[in-house]
């Protein structure tokens, strides 16, 4: 038991699969001698050397079409993208080639590819660095999703990723590569994925989010606390697909819920939840689903981002809502 | 300095189309064998028995082509993308490869399949739309079709890297056509294997077509040109000469098992065929070009040099055409038998692991069919 | 006022942009000399010359990245993608910059790019030539989504959506290409981009829809009223935004209403519908939104696409969930 | 035929550094102005006066490089990416340009940016995060930076394509790195330029690095050698040699305005900062090397020519520096003063025409800050 932040937990969660797998590799760019941009795989090069942490050429649909070349020898690729916005180019690898070969070649190769990503914004920089692009990825059959909030689970989850025999898209909020917590990286548990948690229990409203804003939601559930409402806390992680048990199971108790991402609302992660929760908890439901999200715009110029992402007030207004209390949330169609 | 691209070294045979100006070549299409000082020597030991191996396969693909095309004209496939015309390239390439080398290909390779040990009655399910795989990649070296045009450049890449690591001396090879060099992807690939001199190589076809777009559309030089400028040696073949591919192909999986790198391949053919059986060419090429190139016919130029030797008897011609009409017949019991999936397949192997999410859509689904079994 | 297949009635509507605006140029793979791979541009290249209609290299990334250099100087560009499968090479100019060249610039500079895609299921084509990619693009702020479902609407929406300044992704569902209607292509209307339309009126539950399963809903609300149900239909035409008002309006008349498209369920179009519709309607519902939908898997080979697709008897089981009765919609969690 | 990547043409001047061998060369890093057989002529007009103006022009926009670096290390900005050790590599090309010709750029060229009249004041509000846009692209003929790595290659491709359906003789001209060479957009954008033979002018600046990676991995062969594979001609220039990249630029315009079609530059050149001020080199590079390149430095060798002529007296220096200063300061006042953006200009410009879902997200977030005003 040690005290890691999330970046060094991933590091110690890498450094942990190259040694007990010599089939893992791990792909990207700068991820060598630099060690990433954020430094994940700060010295790992160095101690598996440039084969098993192989600096790439910058070309994203490169990584990701060679890493399923190398999945198709045996190999396990962790490839990490620099940044979210930088996925895209490797999209038709992902979406055509990484989620459908197993059922292309009727489950005789396996592509267990791990594709590591900092995401979402809140760190103030520039375009195309604070995408959440997680809907377009749970909307792929042939992958799974997967989104962590704190050091413990960044080690753990990862290991269940890379050892996974399906893709994983691995999305890292980059605003808590800072975090600190207590990583217990010898334990024997049982796999997470797939699963939420429920970080905090609660009787009025469930919260249902991941990633960046999981940190969020529990401060917002201590303010709503002081004003004497009970929030539930739900963190996904598993973002495909999902654990409607855990979160079906909270609603069905509270009767209301919020949901809330960075990424623009339509056709979000937010939807698929509002829609899956009515489907199961209709008749427990006091009030319609409410999301709390970025608006369906480009993300905006880092100085307008605190407008852009939920925060802890927005939060509120959307709890208010959900209580049926006023709120900016008015009867809008 | 100034960069140009070489020019290509001086032409043996005048030749009515300039891609073929200056390839390599050693069987004319007058059936005449010559050496070649740079690549003769890979096939010094293909004699005539050889030789006549290497017909038979051509003969045999070509008429497993007419028969898939034919079973797709009466309703048994959907939809079948015929070789006819790329026989040499396709045979002279595959027969160089070793068992544990391994091909990424795309829809047309079906010569390469056949090669790789590809059962014909695998090659056709895809096609009847009643799987998504006729075979396992791993048992034959293959991998299933590629759809999605220069993809599979980078997994042969990223395979090749694969070996390396390992260190084997297999080699990878990519086969795609002259409409994929102009993907990203196909470039990228070039950019991954020169990089990392994986042990690769990049076969192309270039059959002067992409559906309806001539190759001059695509590049506005030479294909192999290009491979060289990424640093990835390179050259051109007369793609329908099949000693003059098995010699190329050998000397590029020479290079790679010793270390040397990926290669280009640019083999000169011509798709004499639609793109696919939904295509109709005459809408786009003229009727006269296809005609030069049957002059080029690849099987031709094979069967005037065995029968000006003598091997090519009546007795071994009948031989090799009863060969092929075994084969066809097989494919076509082997396809016409094939039943429909089981719907409930539907749900296979899209996870390795559970999947709740998945498995509740079954469930309904399954209630659903049993519905209608129910009101039976 | 003529009969038209929708092939043709696109055809016309491309015919009529090009004559009538000289920035209008088409791109794409095999639109020239072949007039496509389903003739939607035929004959226009020897009409226009091979400057307006252009065959591009085979290059989908290519075609819109100089279709967004093409229209930054002016021009309006038409690119056809020769099949759904073969949209995400484009992926990244697609949402990092067609979609927010706009924003990028504060205004200044303006992408009139229409992507035609023939899209969907149902032709028992090969892989990665049945897919319905409109979730992606309806989730990327700066896009506009439309999907045409037969003749007349697809001449009179193409016109709309060349003529938009913002970048329009142009879906027509391919085995609708046959179908014949009236075309009227002199009439002077309203434009249609951006709304709904009710296609048959109905009091029991609303089914809402688009593209290639119009005709299915039709046919399923013809079936239903045999039995007595009475069924509303509409067509969505607009993903992207959705006409909301059109759309709460009926579900509040019908207080039920199932959404049915031929994409994977998780995170598609039907999740947002279900969504918003809840959100508007919430208080009217007397049932949670039913979702009849494509699988969560890749598009199944040829002979299981049937299955795979909703049909009259899915969406009419789909109704019966609806409206409460025996269905295979149990109670699941 | 084989295809190997030509070699360098014969050097002039012995040098450290193997990319620079053979490139054009007309300033030598002592400052010694020397002819060109091939280019000399683009320049011939290039008195010790216009000579003057480019050093101005480089001394200017180091110190808005500097001046930036700064304002960022003091929190005025989020992030700069220095341009430092490009200066003649970027003013040299822009210089080039008619008024009608467009560039796309990456980040880095401020310098074009500052030749193209893009005011010092609008470079800086992008990278202090108070809007998307420094500037209105059609104004100055300059797109803004393009983070994409290579995106803006095709958008380059694009518009040249509509100079030519225009009829016009202006030129696009694209800025990219060595490390965007190997996106498969780049090799497209070739791919469509060939092809169409449009009017553009593919300017690499290949500064060694691509943040940690060297061009190495990039590239097994020189970057202009990848271009000519594509039939898209290509020269290597000294990337510190003011007067060699004007004289390059101009000839490939030229070519590209009479009709000639596209030309790909490789400008030879080092990035002697940090990627951005985010990062730090000393993690990953030889501080020799960068020592090496001091002695190359684009801004000394023409101070040394233009002293050594008299031309650059003490007090045309100093005159140089006033000017500089006052750009920078002009700069460092603008951009402290911009105000923090309008929280509702978060709906502006997403969509040109009404979008009733965005209107409704915007009534509500107002509606929600209302709220707070109303608390007060
Ligand atoms: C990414 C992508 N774009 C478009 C297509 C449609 N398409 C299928 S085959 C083909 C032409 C391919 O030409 P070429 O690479 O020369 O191979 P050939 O068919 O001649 O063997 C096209 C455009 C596709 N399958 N994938
Ligand atoms: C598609 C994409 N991938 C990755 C990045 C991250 N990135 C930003 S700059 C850079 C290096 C670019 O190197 P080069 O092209 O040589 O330009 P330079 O920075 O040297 O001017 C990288 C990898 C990006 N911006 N876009
Ligand atoms: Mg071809
Ligand atoms: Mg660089």
């Amino acid at each position: 038991m040690s005290t890691m932040t999330m970046g060094g937990a991933l590091n110690a969660g890498l450094r942990a699969a190259l040694t007990a797998d010599p089939k893992v590799v791990l792909m990207g760019e700068d991820i060598g001698r630099l060690g990433g941009v954020y430094r994940i795989t700060d010295g790992l090069q160095r101690e598996f050397g440039p084969r098993r942490v192989m600096d790439t050429p910058l070309a994203e649909s490169g990584i990701l079409g060679t890493a399923v070349g190398l999945a198709y020898r045996g190999y396990r690729p962790v490839c990490e993208i620099q940044f979210d916005g930088f996925v895209y180019p490797a999209f038709d690898q992902i979406v055509s080639q990484v989620a459908r070969m197993r059922a292309r070649t009727n489950g005789a190769v396996s592509l267990p590819i791990t594709i590591r990503i900092p995401v979402g914004g809140g760190i103030g920089s520039a375009e195309h660095h604070s995408d959440s692009p997680e809907a377009y990825f749970a909307h792929t059959p042939g992958l799974r999703v997967v989104s962590v909030a704190d050091p413990q689970d960044a080690y753990d989850l990862l290991q269940d990723a890379i050892a996974c025999d399906d893709p994983v898209l691995f999305f890292e909020p980059k605003r808590r590569y800072h975090l600190k917590g207590e990583v217990d990286t010898g334990r024997s548990r049982p796999a997470a994925l797939g699963t939420a948690r429920v970080l905090r229990q609660g009787t009025d409203a469930t919260v249902v989010t991941f990633g960046g804003l999981v940190q969020v939601a529990l401060a917002a559930a201590d303010a709503a606390a002081d004003e004497g409402v009970s929030l539930e806390v739900i963190d996904l992680r598993s973002l495909s697909p999902i654990d409607w048990v855990t979160v079906a199971a909270s609603v069905r108790r509270t009767g209301r819920v919020v949901v809330t991402h960075e990424a623009p609302e339509s056709v979000g992660l937010g939807a698929e939840l509002a829609a899956g929760i009515t489907e199961r908890c209709f008749s427990y439901l006091e009030h319609a689903p409410v999301r709390v999200t970025g608006f369906d715009i480009p993300y905006p110029p880092s100085k307008l981002e605190k407008h852009h992402l939920p925060d802890l007030d927005r939060l509120l207004d959307g709890v208010d809502a959900a209580l049926g209390r006023p709120s900016s949330f008015e009867d809008e169609s | 300095m100034s960069h140009t691209v070489a020019a290509p070294r001086a032409a043996g045979t005048p030749d009515p189309d300039p891609a073929l100006r200056g390839a390599v070549r050693i069987l004319t299409p007058d059936g005449e064998r010559r050496d070649d000082a740079e690549y003769g020597g890979q096939v010094a030991d293909v004699d005539d028995e050889a030789l006549l191996a290497l017909y038979d396969d051509m003969v045999v693909v070509r008429r497993i082509d007419t028969e898939a095309t034919n079973l797709q004209r009466q309703g048994e496939l959907a939809l079948w993308p015929p070789l006819l015309g790329q026989e040499a390239a396709q045979i002279g390439s595959a027969r160089a490869l070793r068992t544990d080398d391994f091909a990424f290909t795309s829809y047309r390779e079906n010569g390469v399949a056949y090669c790789r040990g590809v059962t014909p009655a695998e090659l056709v399910p895809v096609w009847r739309g009643v799987t998504a795989s006729g075979w396992d990649p791993y048992r034959v070296g293959m991998a299933t079709p590629q759809v999605i045009i220069a993809a599979q450049t980078l997994h042969a890449t990223g395979y090749a890297l694969g070996l390396q690591h390992d260190g084997s001396d297999a080699v990878a090879i990519a086969y795609f056509g002259d409409g994929a060099t102009s993907e990203g992807d196909a470039s990228e690939a070039l950019v991954f294997a020169a990089t990392y001199t994986a042990p690769v190589v990049f076969f192309c076809q270039n059959n002067h077509w992409a559906i309806s777009e001539p190759v001059s559309l695509q590049s506005g030089s030479s294909l192999a040109g290009r491979a060289a400028g990424f640093g990835v040696p390179s050259v051109t073949v007369d793609g329908n000469d099949v000693l003059a591919v098995l010699a190329v192909t050998r000397a590029a999986l020479a290079r790679a098992r010793a270390g040397g790198g990926p290669s280009f391949i640019e083999a000169v053919t011509y798709r004499m065929g639609p793109h696919t059986t939904a295509d109709d060419p005459t809408r786009y090429r003229d009727p006269a070009e296809l005609e030069a190139w049957r002059r080029l016919d690849p099987i031709d130029r094979v069967a005037a040099h065995l029968t000006a030797r003598g091997v090519l008897t009546d007795e071994r011609r009948a031989a090799v055409t009863a060969h092929a009409d075994e084969v066809a017949h097989a494919m076509r019991a082997a396809c016409t038998a094939l039943p429909d999936p089981d719907p409930m397949s539907l749900f296979e192997h899209v996870y390795a692991t559970a999947h709740p999410e998945l498995d509740r859509q079954k469930a309904r689904y399954a209630r659903y069919l049993d519905s209608f079994e129910d009101a039976r």
